[in-house]
């Protein structure tokens, strides 16, 4: 009888799911939206007068603990925007094969020149689309939407003097975030602007979480 | 690869040749069977469908983890530890990190304590709603209930995900703690969801219980199966849900605590039988309480950094110099611990040796004595109530 | 003449479509039930998928595992189709009308019914593979020992109506009661135990433990490909299919209906009866081989034996009439 | 052979038809490897080496359960006559086969209590 009973309770819980919405995302017709940390593949910046931002300096390369990053670096030359001498890459390769997306490469950027993406990941067809070479990085940044972390902002996330003054030492960087071209999803996801709040873990700190004892 | 004699040349058509074990049957279940968990292999010796014997073999998924850890510098070593334990990544990174920072006398801020044992909570509900799911898809079947049970706990267990989503940016390589405290603030809007999620997961828990472990053909299937001493558990050093199965009252977080648990008590769950129903209640009574902790962590979470050291700017920022630790925490499967020797030639960047004590790879040593006397069926509910993770066991 | 081969012709027809409808139909329903979606991309809601995965199990290679018995390797899942199709031929589709009208109609039922084990059988022993034999020894003591309460089940509505007949079942229903409402007491009872055996017959969840894939990874199946693991698969559908109308015939009044009697009531019982079975299989776990036999001996067959008696007892009480 | 067994031969003789042609279409539609593959047509053994042949010899304790569906069988033959005349034999009948019954349990509570019926 017992069976029965509990048979009778088992339905009553497939009754209930039976009678709720399906949770389902159609996913290549409706893309759930991503929070905004969220990022998958890589792009690499230019500053606001147009000046690529990599220096060249090798940090990601050497901090990628599966080894995905390929730097070749170009010699010094002066930039064409302040006429100072500087480094720039000649070959930047990226396999995305390997790569585990552990974000180390975009704190260590020393410049932000890194920065991971927040669209949606598409499939490739083949191993050659997985492997992002310079060129492919800087399109990304026109047609990509960049995700929030920036090298500057994930170490200032994790400043240990929370709270203390600190000296403004460079100008922000170029916001992060060129318009989203060709994403077909632009409805599902929210704006391309951080939240204020989660991007100041100064504030975030200081302004105690609901509920805060 | 070559192909051995073809089988029609085998002698069992012949009567005179029959073995005197020829009713006996070797079957091997793993490693490419549903419901070894990832890639086990255990070697049966059938009569009938009894086991009279059982042998495990893991070690077909092993990557080297520990050996590749000694060639990455400390900072690089984090994410990729994240793959052992792949149903619960955090416990894996804070267990490598809490023994480094044993190492480097590095004590993490308040809310970066607070903010881990957080983190800890979710992974440990998301591992054992996950574990609901596997044990129920192994007695009721991929077409069957079992599976309609699996996507509800799947469907519970997104929810957590979703939050480490938003807080950390992806769903399992999280990557989200450092030497001295986490990388990731809790961002705006977070502890409401929080709230939801675990209010939510609080309110469907009774449906799951419905359709797995108050439904009288599951208890059928669990009681009395697969019977763990608590001294024999003790001897093979099993920990975790299935030593408290037990009726051994142990958990490290509140015998050796650490993080926040030194200000929160944990009530630890605990059953005498020792069979995998106990194993079930155990689970399920854990998942209460950690539903209960996450609120109480999220209520009282303090303010300052989360971090209490640099931020890594490059490869070969912290180094250790020489000396080893042993440092453990309480993972959703047991003791998970690491076990950390450093100083590696002149650059101190890496450890000598790198040891994780998993808590799965002690539990499979039970299987032989589990399983034997068993059948076929019971194999399948042993192993699963058990939850051994193959990515932890093998490394 | 005529009439008679178009009528099987047609029923033949209607069981399969019937059956590639229902595949299709348990799919969304299982779906919903786990707050998914389902099949939607073939065909309008998905209406065409069990067309397209026949497509697909058409085009597979088909593979002879070495060391297998190659004759009953082949042999043996068309046979599984035709036993499970053999059934069908005896359920009265209309007053007066079924492909086979025989006085034995009921033993015939159970009898292709039971038959249906042998080539599950012939098919595990065939594959040469120890998941396969297992599967298949489970088949055969599952199918037999629950052969016996389902024998016993049946015997209640021939008892009650004093008929082998299966027309001869219904007609007494539409004129007296349907079984499973009245008489109560062995009346419903039997009906569930029908259902329990039926199940067990049909390897369904709670009873698969035949291809329990989680332990003998797909029991019998594990070494067909293509269209001969389609066809056990089909098989399968089509005994629960068909064992939903028999049981609206034997306990639920078959054709009979208010307003106007006729094939769709028997439609609609069997439908209801398919959804029945589904949702429990999506809602149970699986029992264990030896729970299920003990199950089967210490209690269904008592009790089967009981509810014939029961049922003898209300035939010689003045309230049967 | 009546109107009906005619029927009942259709029906089979569909059935066949229809299942052949699924065959004929497998076998002409589907694909066949170039060479053969000895790789391929290995049993299923998780991924292992099988040991051991599959044929093996059963326990006698699998013929208890065979020998019991006999039994019980062969009971619901006997049942069948009498459930169809039921309504004429009465309560005569019913006693008659009552006792048949009786002795039928009777042994079947001794396999029970002998634990014979546990399948392993």
């Amino acid at each position: 009888m017992g069976y029965f009973v509990d048979t009778l309770n088992s339905i009553g819980a497939t009754v209930r799911n039976f009678l709720r919405p399906p949770v389902t995302v159609n996913y290549p017709a409706v893309i759930r939206p991503r929070p905004e940390r969220y990022h998958t593949s890589f792009a690499l910046l230019h500053d606001a007068p147009g000046d690529e931002l990599c220096i060249g300096c090798l940090a990601c390369e050497r901090i990628c603990p599966s080894f995905v990053i390929e730097i070749k670096q170009a010699p010094k030359r002066e930039s064409p925007v302040t006429g100072k001498k500087r480094g720039y890459v000649e070959a930047f390769t990226l396999n995305l094969t390997a790569c585990i997306g552990c974000e180390l490469c975009v704190q260590v950027c020393p410049t932000d020149a890194l920065v991971m993406l927040r669209t949606p990941e598409k499939p490739a067809f083949c191993r050659e689309d997985l492997i992002l070479d310079v060129k492919r990085l800087y399109a990304n940044e026109k047609e990509k939407q960049a995700a929030w972390a920036t090298g500057s902002r994930l170490i200032e996330m994790q400043d240990p003097n929370v709270g203390q003054p600190k000296v403004e030492k460079k100008p922000a960087p170029v916001a992060a975030a060129p318009a989203p071209a060709v994403t077909p999803v632009a409805a599902s996801t929210p704006a391309a602007a951080p939240a204020p709040v989660a991007a100041e873990p100064a504030a975030a700190a200081s302004e105690p979480i609901k509920g805060a004892s | 690869m070559e192909v051995t004699t073809p089988v029609r040349t085998l002698p069992y058509r012949k009567l005179e040749l029959y073995e005197p074990e020829g009713d006996m049957l070797t079957l091997q279940l793993g490693p490419q069977h549903p419901s070894t968990h990832g890639v086990l292999r255990i070697k049966l010796h059938l009569d009938g469908e009894k086991i009279i014997k059982a042998v495990p073999y893991p070690g077909y998924l092993h990557r080297g983890v520990e050996k590749l850890c000694e060639q990455l510098t400390y900072v690089q070593m984090i994410p990729i530890v994240d793959k052992d334990d792949y149903i619960a990544p955090m416990h894996n990174e804070q267990a490598l990190v809490m023994a480094f920072e044993k190492l480097l006398k590095i004590e993490v801020p308040r809310r970066g304590q607070w903010l881990r044992s957080l983190l800890s909570e979710l992974q440990r509900v998301a591992s054992h709603i996950f574990w609901l799911g596997t044990m129920s898809l192994d007695l009721g079947g991929a077409l069957g209930g079992g599976s309609t049970n699996f996507i509800y706990c799947l469907r519970e267990r997104e929810l957590i995900l979703d939050l480490f989503e938003e807080l950390t940016g992806s769903r399992f390589h999280y990557n989200t703690h450092c030497i001295g405290g986490n990388r990731h603030d809790i961002p705006a809007g977070w502890a409401a969801k929080v709230h939801d999620a675990v209010n939510l997961i609080r309110a469907r828990l009774p449906e799951y219980e419905a359709m797995s472990c108050n439904h009288r053909l599951f208890i059928e299937r669990m009681r009395g199966v697969g019977v763990l001493t608590g001294a024999l558990a003790l001897e093979l050093g099993i920990t975790g849900p299935n030593l408290r199965a037990s009726g051994v009252d142990h958990d490290l977080r509140r015998d050796a605590p650490y993080d926040a648990y030194r200000e929160i008590p944990v009530n630890v769950q605990t059953a005498k039988e020792g069979d995998c129903l106990a194993r079930t209640h155990v689970r399920l009574a854990e998942m209460r309480e950690s539903l209960r902790l996450i609120d109480l962590l999220i209520d009282g979470m303090p303010t300052g950094p989360i971090n209490s050291s640099r931020p890594a700017k490059q490869a070969n920022q912290i180094k250790i110099p020489s000396g080893q630790a042993y440092a453990s925490l309480e993972s959703p499967r047991g003791e998970l611990g690491t076990f950390v020797v450093a100083g590696n030639g002149e650059a101190n960047t890496s450890p000598y040796r790198l040891k994780i004590r998993p808590p799965s790879l002690h539990a499979l040593a039970a299987l032989p004595y589990l399983l034997v006397g068993h059948n076929v069926s019971d194999a399948v509910a042993i192993l699963g109530s058990l939850d051994p993770i193959m990515g932890e066991v093998d490394r | 003449m005529i009439f008679a081969a178009s009528l099987a012709a047609a029923v033949v027809i209607v069981v399969l479509s019937a059956t590639a409808l229902a595949l299709w139909y348990e799919r969304k329903l299982a779906a919903r039930m786990q707050t998914r979606i389902g099949p939607q991309f073939v065909g309008p809601i998905g209406l065409f998928q069990p067309v397209a995965d026949l497509l697909k199990l058409v085009q597979k290679e088909e593979i002879v595992p070495m060391g297998a018995d190659r004759v009953l390797f082949a042999l043996a899942p068309p046979l599984t189709v035709i036993f499970a199709l053999a059934a069908a031929a005896f359920v009265p589709l209309w007053p007066g009308v079924a492909v086979v009208r025989s006085d034995v109609g009921v033993l015939l039922v159970i009898g292709f019914g039971g038959l249906a084990m042998v080539p599950v059988w012939m098919a595990g022993w065939a594959s040469f593979n120890k998941y396969a034999l297992l599967g298949a020894m489970r088949a055969v003591a599952q199918s037999i020992s629950y052969g016996v309460p389902l024998v016993l089940a049946a015997m209640v509505p021939v008892i009650l109506a004093g008929t082998m007949d299966l027309d001869g079942i219904t007609q007494f229903q539409a004129t007296h009661h349907w079984f499973g409402l009245w008489p109560i007491i062995p009346g419903l009872p039997a009906f569930i135990l029908f259902l329990l055996a039926m199940l067990a017959e049909s390897n369904r969840i709670p009873f698969d433990i035949p291809e329990a894939e989680s332990e003998l990874v797909a029991g019998v199946t594990t070494e067909y490909t293509g269209m001969q693991f389609g066809f056990v698969y089909l098989a399968e559908y089509v005994h629960t299919v068909v064992g939903a109308a028999i049981g609206s015939v034997m306990f639920l009044g078959g054709w009979d209906g208010p307003f106007a009697p006729g094939l769709h009531w028997l439609l609609l019982k069997t439908l209801c009866l398919f959804t029945f079975i589904y949702w429990i299989r999506w809602t149970l776990v699986r029992l264990r081989a030896d729970q299920l036999m003990t199950l089967c001996w210490k209690w269904l067959v008592p009790a089967g034996l009981g509810l014939v008696f029961l049922s003898a007892a209300w035939n010689q009480t003045g309230w049967s009439r | 052979m009546d109107g009906s067994w005619f029927g009942f031969l259709a029906f089979l003789l569909v059935s066949v038809i229809s299942v052949g042609g699924l065959i004929v279409a497998a076998k002409v539609l589907g694909v066949r490897a170039r060479g053969k593959s000895l790789l391929k047509e290995r049993t299923y053994e998780c991924g292992e080496e099988a040991e051991g042949p599959a044929w093996i010899r059963f326990h006698p304790r699998y013929y208890l359960v065979a020998l019991f569906f006999v039994l019980f069988d062969v009971e619901a033959a006997f049942f069948f006559p009498w459930a169809v005349a039921e309504k004429t034999l009465g309560w005569n009948g019913l006693a008659s086969i009552a006792l048949f019954t009786g002795v039928l349990l009777l042994g079947w509570w001794y396999a029970v209590k002998k634990d014979a019926l546990r399948w392993q």
